[in-house]
């Protein structure tokens, strides 16, 4: 069946090849598809780029573990927990990369490689010094029509984008639960050659049919979907749950050592094997109760 | 009502005897949003949001909040814990789709007009850093968070009001590392000859609020915060102060009503407090 | 109150000026803020420009009023009741100067008066002639990247965008039902320097924050909202209520003649004195019960 | 599976005696989308729509059909008297944005790849015309509907499925009055040079199936429908002929199955007859 999606974490998480550009899914401690980003490191991928327009703890995670080597986009932190210190050191190590873009020229970019454009300009960046470290990416072009020049970006075709959603249909179809309409999940997957998405919940296409109005991903454009609970923890998935501090808090301590930094990578990521595993780890139904409890959850 | 009478309104209670810093950078920047504004903030604003919350309930029950480019006027019980999460846009009037129809408003030159902003590295023209700091993009000696939206909010059009909880010559200095978030640039006219409208407005910090001259565009003394000198701001500061002409005003304290409201209604939790006297 | 939005009809359509530029929500037989139109014609505005993607009966109503000197947009049509015969006349006698866009180049020129961009480019239109009919608004631009070449559609700002929806609050803040994201309320009220919003029911803001996801447009937008109930008849407003087949069809018949037209209009726009007269004139609550009982309606 | 397969899987089933013209339309057309395909129709469209519907009920019920670019994979209980209103997409599910999210999968090359368009001209080498007749766009002597969508399906790739009801002179010509939506242009390699991908494969019409030569780009009859003469295409037609190498095959009829589901379950009501013999 052409429609049916369905594959496990192993499966999905083979379609992001070493040195894949990958645009992912978060807003500092939102929804960000954090049981692919455990796989990819489980799996040992390697020199991965990361597209994010906010990026939080699944990027800190990645480059502690060395699968990226650049991130390109907007900014990258935890918001109240901090900067990601394993990216940031990085960073300064000469290990990973930077193609930083602010909002509108990450729009951009990715919007131009959804609709096949060679760009898209923005009026944003002009006067940072943004445009001139990526002159490959963004050039001031003359308006044909006689006004101001803008800033054409050019087209960003990620080779996968990774998102996680509260429900899908095993055909792909993905739907929202009102909160918020994240940013990534307008683009990202329109943007990427291959689109992984996890969920809550798969349910039967019927389930859908009573609220089109929240599906926002058609099947036609997802290659893999994957059914995973909790499958954003330890950022949240509102309404259902919310962002895990005390893990966060965790991560920042132990991101400040490097032995403590692979501990706790051994313990979280590497050690469990399922997605079960790793719930038990980071505290059970007793966690995970606490999280639903959380205010809109 | 303007910026001037909203503020002159906000004074007219009787002032606080006990009112804390982070309290009065919260009235100062409160002043300055008005009825019929629209604004709209970021991740780790605490005081931005306090102050948005304590303008609807005090001079501008018609200030439209756009919380976190998110959900627009909402009822959040208290300040979160996270000022881009779902709690603080409880009960909204509406979810704005994120990708494409926030920037809808924010790059049209009528809607979202203030913006405020918090930024690693400040200069004397109101350009900001957030990328890094050092001399090589590539080999930065910190590597700060990244621009985001303030990579377009200085070059839009916005009126930009920072804040600073942490007045210091490293946050405010001579010429940022790097500009992440166009101001002033070189100051004069440099940046309306590059086609660029808004800037910067104003400097609230945890000692004092500055505004920028009109013709320099450099930044400005404009009033400090009771109990502070002039000479403690200048020290504090890395580059050499502009006062403003005759003496410098003393920032009007909180109202008993504003701190009550701050304290008991806005931010029972202290999530304010967080912002304060990190670096 | 600044947030108090509320107008009559009358105030409404005094927002649009003779000579205007007034971009028309409509597609082909849906939703068109057809009060707002009846209104313009008795007040016998001038030399509008009507900016449409795909209008309808709207159009023709204005042409054959003479309300209209230009129509900005992709197509003039009223699908099975055909074309719009007034309109095509208009246009043939030289009244009426269309400036022809296609539908992304209508989405690219809105688009860009939106966001204060000069242009905005597509790779719709290449290899057509609509491109050297309008040179003032498209022109073919280099890839500064190197690619191919695309066309930039100028920025449209129109004086004036009027749209209907199925609720608002005082302020402005407006809700769809869910049937679809009309393209033209996702654009144009946001390029406009003024809009008009026409409502079936004007309601306390408490019952948009028990659906905040169905608000589509924000209140600081909109200049003047108005409870206007059927205030798309004879087009749609599902899943409320469906289009008027017999009054597409009576005006069809009456299009082909210019005494029968002039009879229409004096009898269906010009004597009505209000939106309840005019019910009563199109067959009062009969035709709307059955209306409200199309499929989905 | 293919077009190829899926057509002959279609001629399996014993054929009807009785069918009509538009059926024949409907089941050549049907024959060309197949499992995996994304399918959009816009207004008008009861032919493509009818086609549509049958192609998931028989060889290809992975078809993915978004009505009128709205609605996913509805399940209309007939076709309704408009393809442009939401009797059409009843049951979706997902509603698709508009403005801005329908065109982010219509622009990328990989979806929406196939096209129906219905035009009042048509040329030799598949360019169509919608915005009028005469030789002076702004002194029309007919003004058409416009473009709209097909100014730019034939320029992003699509591959584009013509039908028309109504194959005579006036709308098969020598030369459209004007390229309103781009098929091969003069013709050869034209549209390639001009970096265009995709292009007009197929015209149904109510004599005929046509397709293009694959060098010259030129319309080129690819079967007559059963009881219909070359000689009575040629009449009906423009501009001369290309005829396929050797006999003229004749078009598969339509199945009893087919003819059943056309008339009793897709469109009870004849929508789809609405479109014929009107010019």
């Amino acid at each position: 069946m052409i429609q049916d999606k369905r594959a496990s974490l192993a499966e999905a998480a083979s379609l992001v090849q070493d040195g894949d550009v990958v645009a992912l899914q978060n807003m500092a401690t939102q929804l960000a598809p954090m049981a692919v980003v455990r796989e990819l490191i489980r799996q040992g991928r390697l020199n991965l780029g990361i597209v994010g327009l906010l990026a939080g703890i699944p990027v800190d995670w990645m480059a502690a573990a060395g699968v990226m080597d650049r991130f390109i986009g907007g900014a990258v932190t935890m918001e109240q927990f901090g900067l990601c210190n394993r990216y940031r050191k990085g960073v300064e190590a000469g290990a990973i990369r930077v193609e930083e873009l602010s909002e509108t020229a990450v729009n951009a970019r990715l919007g131009a490689g959804a609709r096949n454009l060679p760009f898209l300009p923005t009026r944003g960046l002009i006067g940072t010094e943004l445009i001139g470290m990526d002159p490959d990416n963004l050039r001031l072009i003359e308006d044909p029509f006689g006004g101001r020049p803008v800033v054409a970006c050019r087209a960003l075709v990620p080779d996968v984008a990774i998102v996680h959603a509260h429900r899908a249909d095993r055909a792909g179809n993905v739907q929202l639960e009102p909160t918020a309409e994240w940013p990534d999940l307008g683009i990202m997957p329109k943007a990427a050659n291959r689109v992984i998405v996890t969920v809550e919940e798969i349910v039967e296409t019927e389930v859908l049919r009573r609220r089109p109005d929240r599906t926002v991903l058609p099947g036609f454009v997802v290659d893999a979907v994957v059914e995973v609970p909790f499958g954003a923890h330890p950022t949240s998935c509102f309404p259902f749950y919310g962002y895990d501090s005390a893990m966060h808090l965790a991560w920042v301590a132990a991101a400040r050592d490097d032995v403590t930094t692979e501990q706790f990578l051994d313990r979280y990521i590497r050690e469990p094997a399922d997605q079960a595993e790793y719930l038990r780890a980071v505290g059970g139904a007793t966690t995970m109760l606490a999280l639903e409890r959380m205010e809109h959850a | 009502m303007t910026t001037q009478t909203a503020a002159a309104a906000l004074a007219d209670g009787p002032v606080a005897e006990d009112w804390a810093v982070d309290e009065i950078m919260i009235t100062s920047l409160a002043a300055h949003f008005v009825d019929g504004d629209q604004a709209c903030n970021g991740m780790a604003s605490f005081i931005p949001v306090s102050a948005f919350m304590l303008a609807r309930m005090t001079h501008a029950p018609e200030l439209v909040w756009l919380a976190s480019a998110v959900g627009l006027d909402p009822r959040p019980d208290r300040v979160p814990a996270s000022t881009l999460e779902a709690p603080l846009w409880r009960d909204s009037v509406m979810y704005m789709e994120q990708f494409g129809d926030f920037w809808n408003y924010a790059l049209n030159g009528r809607w979202l007009q203030k913006f405020c902003v918090g930024a690693a590295q400040l200069d004397r023209y109101g350009n900001a850093n957030n990328s890094f700091i050092g001399t090589d993009y590539h080999a930065p000696k910190v590597r700060l968070p990244g621009t985001v939206g303030m990579g377009d909010m200085g070059s839009i059009g916005k009126l930009l009001y920072y804040w600073n909880p942490n007045h210091n010559p490293r946050s405010l200095v001579e010429k940022v590392d790097f500009v992440s978030c166009a101001g002033y640039l070189g100051g004069g006219s440099e940046r309306e000859d590059l086609g660029l409208t808004g800037g910067p407005q104003l400097v609230v910090t945890n000692l004092c609020v500055m505004d920028f001259e009109p013709v320099s565009k450099h930044l400005r003394l404009q009033s400090v915060h009771p109990g502070v000198t002039v000479e403690q701001v200048q020290a504090a500061t890395g580059f050499p102060l502009l006062l403003p002409d005759g003496d410098v005003p003393v920032t009007a304290a909180p109202t008993v009503e504003q701190v009550r409201l701050i304290r008991d209604v806005i931010d029972p939790d202290g999530m304010r407090k967080r912002e304060m006297g990190k670096h």
